[in-house]
């Protein structure tokens, strides 16, 4: 373990063979002045075609994907990403279009995020919308920015610059909000889980841009007031976003258009099965109220009869927020997602996700302190608070990897102590529910009955499990050693 | 049932009966009625996966590709060849479908190739720190001005006119929801940077922001920039590719460097999903945007990495995070990282060579033909600005009717005069494709 | 270098210098000089991947596929829906790059499947033992013959004239080769094996080899016919898809079961690589040609896999091997396994349902058309023989100028006068493909 | 470990959506008399799709292939496998395309086909051949089916009735041999380790079809008499088979034509890169000498100006041996092989593969015993005889696993004991083969000092190495389950 693939091989080795030059070749320097000409090659690995297989394919096996099994992340909705999704995108009048290649040339792919846009919008309820934005957060600076132009055109940012953010809300939301100079104003929750609304309404006046919404929130608990939280802060003149990361508690049965929202940002990367590759890419679509269409990001994608293309003159648009049209592979995927799906599919997705995360719900909160022991959405939190004097969530976390499971996401949402937040998805078994439950209720046990174990943890095991042991990440900030 | 969900039907019973519930509707009890009867649905039915996979064929014929038509596109976007190594390896389910490491026992995987990619690209730019991927060249860009802003307290931007324009808007975008100002720097005959303006301009500056190679393909002189900007951020979008060959931005003193990373093995996608890089000095690395791997050990003392300077980030740091980029790019980071591997720096050079060498030729044969020159005098990469004497649109549609894609009309971006097209050579033009290009040219 | 050599001009200094050699001619040293100084290389230039793949490409594109023409084409391979999820996992090195498991510590995913796959053909099937997989169904048939031969030490066979024409020439070679008889059987009105000839040539027989779904589509009826040949050994060659609806061909007794596994979620390669299926009683496991693996227990007495009764093959029993085959056709019963796996029980059966239906739907609508009539009487699973006015050649190309592969023309094989035409229908096909194929037929 | 998919899943569930009947569906038995409808559904796994991906990728991880690392199986080439062989084979042109649909329709494959086997014949020396075989022993018996035509055709079968086989030929020459009824004669090796040219000559009258060669032989040597030795076979009418399994000792530098023999095939699964696939498929091809030519199997493929058709006017022709053309998406592979190495890049695969060998011979012969210590080819043996009591070689091969490396082939050939039989092929780096000559070192030395370690391997060891401990095979013989 360790090995960079530049510790591996020779000088001289290469795993790629070049097209020849099949022109007269003339001197660099007749092309470009040698001062521009580099000194020295960059320091890349040099390896042979079979040594970045065997590299990467050993790489690949020190990492736990869904590929693997259950993968409860909470907030991150680990679903299955199927294999015909991979296909799709791949397919060379997809893959190998170049962006510019002119409205003519791109009728395909402009009618598949068309149609997709006239998905998403039915799905959210929403008038129109912008696939532009790469991810969820790229999403919320979307939304940050149609708000500031709207109160730039209807002449409120004088005096509005706040944005409200229940204190449960994701990272993203704050700092994006951030980078339009908004100032964050943080509304407490209530005992419920949920918006407290006399904090809420303690904040409402005309220095309040909006309000940035998860729901359901990152608890798991669906927003009951949220009729009542729209109207107030519109009552007040503010927009209300809504971060969307959490849509697959709801889809096909619910939608943030009927609760009285502006502005909506979906991860295609969570609610619509796109894989997670790492770490990314996703796609943030975000989906607006029709008096904000005219803001949407630049080119909007319009029909005319059975022609589509690109609209430009857009007056009042906040301009681009991607060098072209968003991750349109991603698109892609999500697209044949839905379609495969259909309204049934989509029901049935909400249905077992919120399934699936009450059954593993009754089961652990038996064993672990669930905050709000009640019906959750999608996911919820449980916490180790009070079960041991010496160790801490982590500790339980990386114990599970000796099960070979992934444990879920932890110490978020920060308002919870040691809080785990498991979201199982819809695509889990139900044995594999009751194999992570039974995992963790063993944890549970073992912090009693053997604690030096769980403090160890994770041991190196085979097929899967870790690869290496418990990893010192306070060295890795104190002295970041961050290449090679 | 679907595919795609386990559950049965006796498995939503029982799970039921744990939960002490009668029937799934109760699950959304908290959800108000009011919102649950105004639902519509979408009026999609179903698809099985062969009826999807037929659909999407449809429409993905629909579309040209750089497999069918021969292709000299470029601006930012190129048809590089893809090696065949490269899908295989990052089709494995442990690459393609884990997330952010965020357990770093379950994901050496994922930190190891991150940690190779920040060397690879501090390798490529000069630079002494990457973070694992941005976006896209163009919001790489703008979290580059950002960052600038945030170090420097300052807002106002000097932005070289010869930058791509789609980033250009990128950074308008931006800038206008951060509050800062942009100047526009124009650029002299030779497709350069205007050097004069900048010197006048540099009172209370942020930054420089300039391409190089540039939009119009032109390599810019960065000499001195630094020197003159001084306190000044100097910011350079560059090609990876060109760095194969070209001085790296590192040398001139930048204190940024980003860029588009699609040549770097990833196919062209339509635009997207991109790869957005961003490279910085040491000093900055508490300021800078993104994820980033480091080198640690486990409790045995062996090597291992995890996530680095977390305390960067939006979800520790929250409103005062450096940025707000959470899921970013890392597949097509994966992508880059073996493609240069592939390639090695004898490799990456040649590459560089033979774009540069192919593109000259081409542009050696166009610059003569009656109705043809080239427009601007400076040295360049693989790219370069052809001006016309007919319309681009004529001369484009001709060529696609022999089968190429032929270049990109500069009239919609308004930075140049009259008739202009952008045309784009890489290791894939053969001398016999060029040579045909050369007499629809001749021909139009 | 080359990409897919590691050693370095350095490495080789190096090794030779461990070996005690100057120059790697010298490790040639035993080859002969004549035949050293005949050698002619093939006057190729290497070629880079990217060029390997334009080339690969040019040559595919000159051929027609089932992708862009419609296609009723079958006569042993068919137009079945490949899931994307099986080339993507048998992509995986670890399945793709390993061989046969002689390390069965180091091979259980491989055993595992192997084991899966006996379990689901023993399924299919109705029979007690599989073996992991044959060269193709020609083959199967014909290892079938030659296993009857050895258990039963006779060496006359009767085969079914309806039989597939391809599997029967292999029969005659291999036959001919082992120093076999053949007598064919003819078939009657309905498409049918003449049963009153098997009776009357019983005596001193090794086998009867019978297919159904025959070549001809029909449905054979396997009643009785063990019970008519006695210890001959009954082989029935069978369509796996058609054994979702279908009795397996164990109930009727059959000693053998082959048949040709393409049909299940493996691509039509033009022909090859195919998947021959073998399945017999348990009483013949030790006679039987073919890979196995057998379940067993480790040192820890964990359950585990292993290659079983591997006395019966080449390496160990020699000349004595039950059959010579080595290196099978794994990774296609790998897919096969996938497939069976991914459709499950009610799957399979829909499936074939679904291709039952479709068939007859285009049959019935062809048969009313002048010039049109069904050949023969019995029934039929999803392919039928179309008995034409006009020339196959002449109906075949009015179809492939629409858009559809019509059929096979059944002239060539001498089975059948007249001119006819074998259409195979998977559930591919949609109405609509199928209405427009009955336009074009009318019209010619 | 030991799950199958039968073990996984429940009632109901399945992977795959069939598409929807289209047309009105009748009643089965309006179709299918009752007596042929299967009265109970054979019983296959129900499991949903990411159940299926779960387990196949957890079968996966528990093999090791060419991608894991050295891989050093005697007698089986195991090189890396390019990917874009994998590309080139998908194509859809190749993929989907029916072997019936005609000629006309078919130019591109035919041409392909016709082309490798120009170039098959151009590196083998040879006149004709066919790609029919589906691996290599399917090779040797239509090697075998050609003599026999040829002696049918010449009159001569009534007296010749024995095929001479050296004794360390692979199992599969005189299985292949006994097939078409030739009385198998072994010859025995000298103290060289080649064929005993007295032993030989011995044998040699008319009652010989020919010889069945391997060369190099198994033993990793050059048949350095095989000038004489087909001569002497010729001298008495019979036909030499070269069973080319070794070819990647001297491909692009020697040729089996110019040794004087009659038939040869090819194992394009080994010398010419594609994957072994768990155990195929292959592809066999068998090439011939002018005077042959008209006993191959039919079809031909033959070139007429630009035009690529089947030629299956062969009077003489054995027949077929494969339902099709044979393993064509194999073929697709070589090709493409070939075509990247050019002359140039078969040369560098005999002189790296040989000295590779070499290389670790000149290592491990000084640990292990090499029976022939000299110059071996693309492989050597080495035995274990005579360096413990208790241990056996299959102990030693265990151990290795241990250091996650593959073990070599063992106990073949047959006529060496204890043996190892190591074929590192030019593929692997020195770092590799220093990495699989340090571990046997290593556990020569554990030999002697814990040999209980050895008796106890393979142990389970994280990321690659066993999934489980030792397995019995005796039980497996003596109880046969060979199905769940
Ligand atoms: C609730 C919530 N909002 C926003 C985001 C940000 O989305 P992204 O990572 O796609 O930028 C996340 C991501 O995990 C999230 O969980
Ligand atoms: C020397 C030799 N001959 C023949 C064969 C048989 O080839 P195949 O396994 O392709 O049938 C082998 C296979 O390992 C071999 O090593």
């Amino acid at each position: 373990m360790g090995t960079t693939i530049f510790d591996i091989g020779e000088e001289g080795r290469s795993a790629l063979r070049l097209p020849a030059l099949d022109v007269p070749e003339k001197n660099l320097t007749e092309l470009i002045p040698a001062e521009f000409i580099r000194k020295e090659d960059a320091k890349l690995p040099q390896v042979s075609q079979i040594e970045v297989v065997r590299h990467y394919t050993k790489l690949s096996r020190m990492n736990y994907g869904v590929d693997n099994g259950i993968y409860p992340l909470g907030s991150c909705t680990m679903k299955y990403n199927p294999r015909i999704n991979e296909d799709t995108a791949r397919l060379p009048g997809f893959a190998s279009a170049h962006p510019l290649q002119g409205e003519e040339l791109s009728q395909g792919a402009l009618r598949l995020m068309y149609e997709l846009g006239e998905y998403l919008c039915a799905i959210g309820g929403m008038d129109a919308i912008t696939l532009q934005p790469a991810a969820g957060a790229h999403g919320e600076l979307t939304g940050m920015l149609l708000i500031k132009k709207h109160f730039e055109r209807t002449k409120g940012l004088h005096k509005r610059t706040k944005i409200l953010l229940p204190d449960s809300a994701h990272g993203t939301n704050p700092a994006s909000a951030a980078i339009c100079g908004f100032e964050v104003v943080h509304i407490p929750s209530d005992s419920r889980g949920l918006v407290d609304l006399e904090a809420l309404q303690a904040h409402l006046d005309d220095s309040v841009t909006g309000i940035m919404l998860t729901n359901p929130n990152t608890l798991g608990l669906f927003e009951t007031d949220i009729l009542e939280i729209t109207r107030l802060v519109h009552d007040v003149g503010g927009l209300v976003y809504y971060d969307g990361a959490n849509l697959n508690a709801i889809v096909g049965r619910a939608r943030p258009g009927d609760m009285g929202v502006d502005i909506v940002h979906y991860n295609l990367h969570k609610t619509f099965s796109t894989p997670h590759g790492g770490g990314g890419p996703g796609a943030g679509p975000v989906a607006v109220v029709k008096k904000l269409e005219p803001y949407l990001p630049v080119p909007r994608i319009v029909k005319d009869g059975k022609k589509y293309s690109f609209d430009y003159e857009r007056p009042h648009s906040i301009g681009k927020i991607h060098s072209f049209y968003g991750n349109f592979g991603v698109l892609v995927r999500a697209y044949t997602y839905i379609r495969m799906l259909g309204d049934a599919g989509l029901k049935a997705v909400s249905t077992n996700a919120v399934l699936n995360a009450n059954y593993l719900r009754a089961r652990l909160s038996k064993v672990y302190k669930a905050p709000y022991d009640r019906i959750c959405m999608h996911e919820f939190v449980l916490t180790t608070k009070g079960m041991s004097e010496e160790l801490r969530t982590l500790d339980v976390a990386k114990r599970l990897i000796d099960y070979g499971v992934h444990p879920s996401s932890i110490y978020f949402p920060l308002i919870v102590p040691e809080v785990m937040m498991i979201e199982p998805t819809e695509t889990v078994s139900k044995e594999e529910l009751d194999q992570f439950a039974d995992a963790l209720i063993k944890v549970a046990q073992e912090m009693k009955e053997n604690p030096q174990i769980l403090k160890e943890a994770p041991h190196v095991v085979p097929v899967y499990g870790a690869s290496v042991r418990r990893l010192d990440d306070v060295r890795a900030a104190k002295e970041p050693i961050l290449r090679g | 049932m679907f595919e795609f969900i386990p559950n049965t039907p006796e498995d939503q019973r029982k799970m039921l009966a744990e939960i002490g519930l009668k029937d799934v509707q109760e699950l959304f009890d908290d959800i108000p009625k009011e919102i649950l009867n105004k639902f519509k649905p979408t009026s999609l039915e179903p698809l099985s996966e062969f009826e999807a996979k037929q659909l999407l064929s449809t429409l993905a014929q629909d579309n040209a590709n750089t497999d069918d038509y021969v292709s000299f596109l470029g601006g930012g976007i190129y048809d590089h060849y893809v090696p065949s190594s490269i899908p295989h390896l990052i089709s494995r389910g442990e690459f393609l479908t884990c997330y952010t490491p965020y357990q770093a026992e379950l994901s050496q995987g994922t930190l190891t190739w991150m940690f190779e990619f920040q060397t690879m690209i501090c390798e490529l730019t000069g630079m002494e720190v990457a973070n694992s991927s941005m976006y896209d060249g163009g919001s790489a860009l703008a979290e580059a001005m950002l960052m600038a802003k945030n170090i420097t307290e300052r807002k106002k931007f000097l932005v070289a006119r010869s930058i791509n324009p789609h980033y250009w808007d990128c950074l308008k975008t931006y800038a206008w929801g951060a509050g800062l100002e942009l100047i526009d720097v124009p650029f002299t005959e030779d497709g350069r940077l205007d050097r004069a303006f900048v010197q006048k301009e540099v009172a209370s500056l942020a930054g420089l922001i300039v391409q190089s190679p540039n939009f119009f393909g032109v390599i810019e002189d960065l000499t001195g920039l630094k020197d003159a900007i001084k306190e000044a951020f100097l910011m350079v979008s560059a090609n990876p590719i060109s760095l194969g060959i070209l001085a790296p931005p590192g040398v001139f003193g930048a204190d940024i460097v980003v860029g588009e990373g699609q040549p770097l093995g990833n196919f062209q996608n339509f635009g997207g999903p991109l790869l957005g890089l961003f490279a910085t000095r040491m000093s900055y690395v508490r300021r800078m945007p993104g994820r980033m791997a480091g080198r640690t050990v486990d409790m045995d003392g062996k090597t291992g990495y995890v996530m680095a300077l977390q305390t960067r980030e939006q979800h520790i740091r929250r409103e005062k995070a450096t940025s707000n980029i959470c899921t970013n790019q890392a597949l097509m980071a994966l992508v880059a990282t073996i493609y240069l591997a592939m390639l090695g720096p004898h490799g990456l050079r040649r590459l560089a060579e033979i774009n540069l060498q192919k593109a000259h030729y081409l542009a050696e044969r166009i610059s003569p033909l009656p109705g043809f020159t080239l427009r601007f005098s400076g040295p360049f990469f693989n790219e370069f600005v052809v001006q016309s004497r007919k319309k681009p649109a004529r001369i484009l549609k001709a060529l696609r009717e022999d089968g190429f894609l032929g270049g990109i009309d500069l009239a919609p971006y308004g930075v140049l005069d009259g008739n202009n097209l952008l045309i784009a050579v890489t290791e894939k033009r053969t001398r016999d494709e060029m040579d045909r290009f050369v007499k629809v040219l001749k021909r139009t």
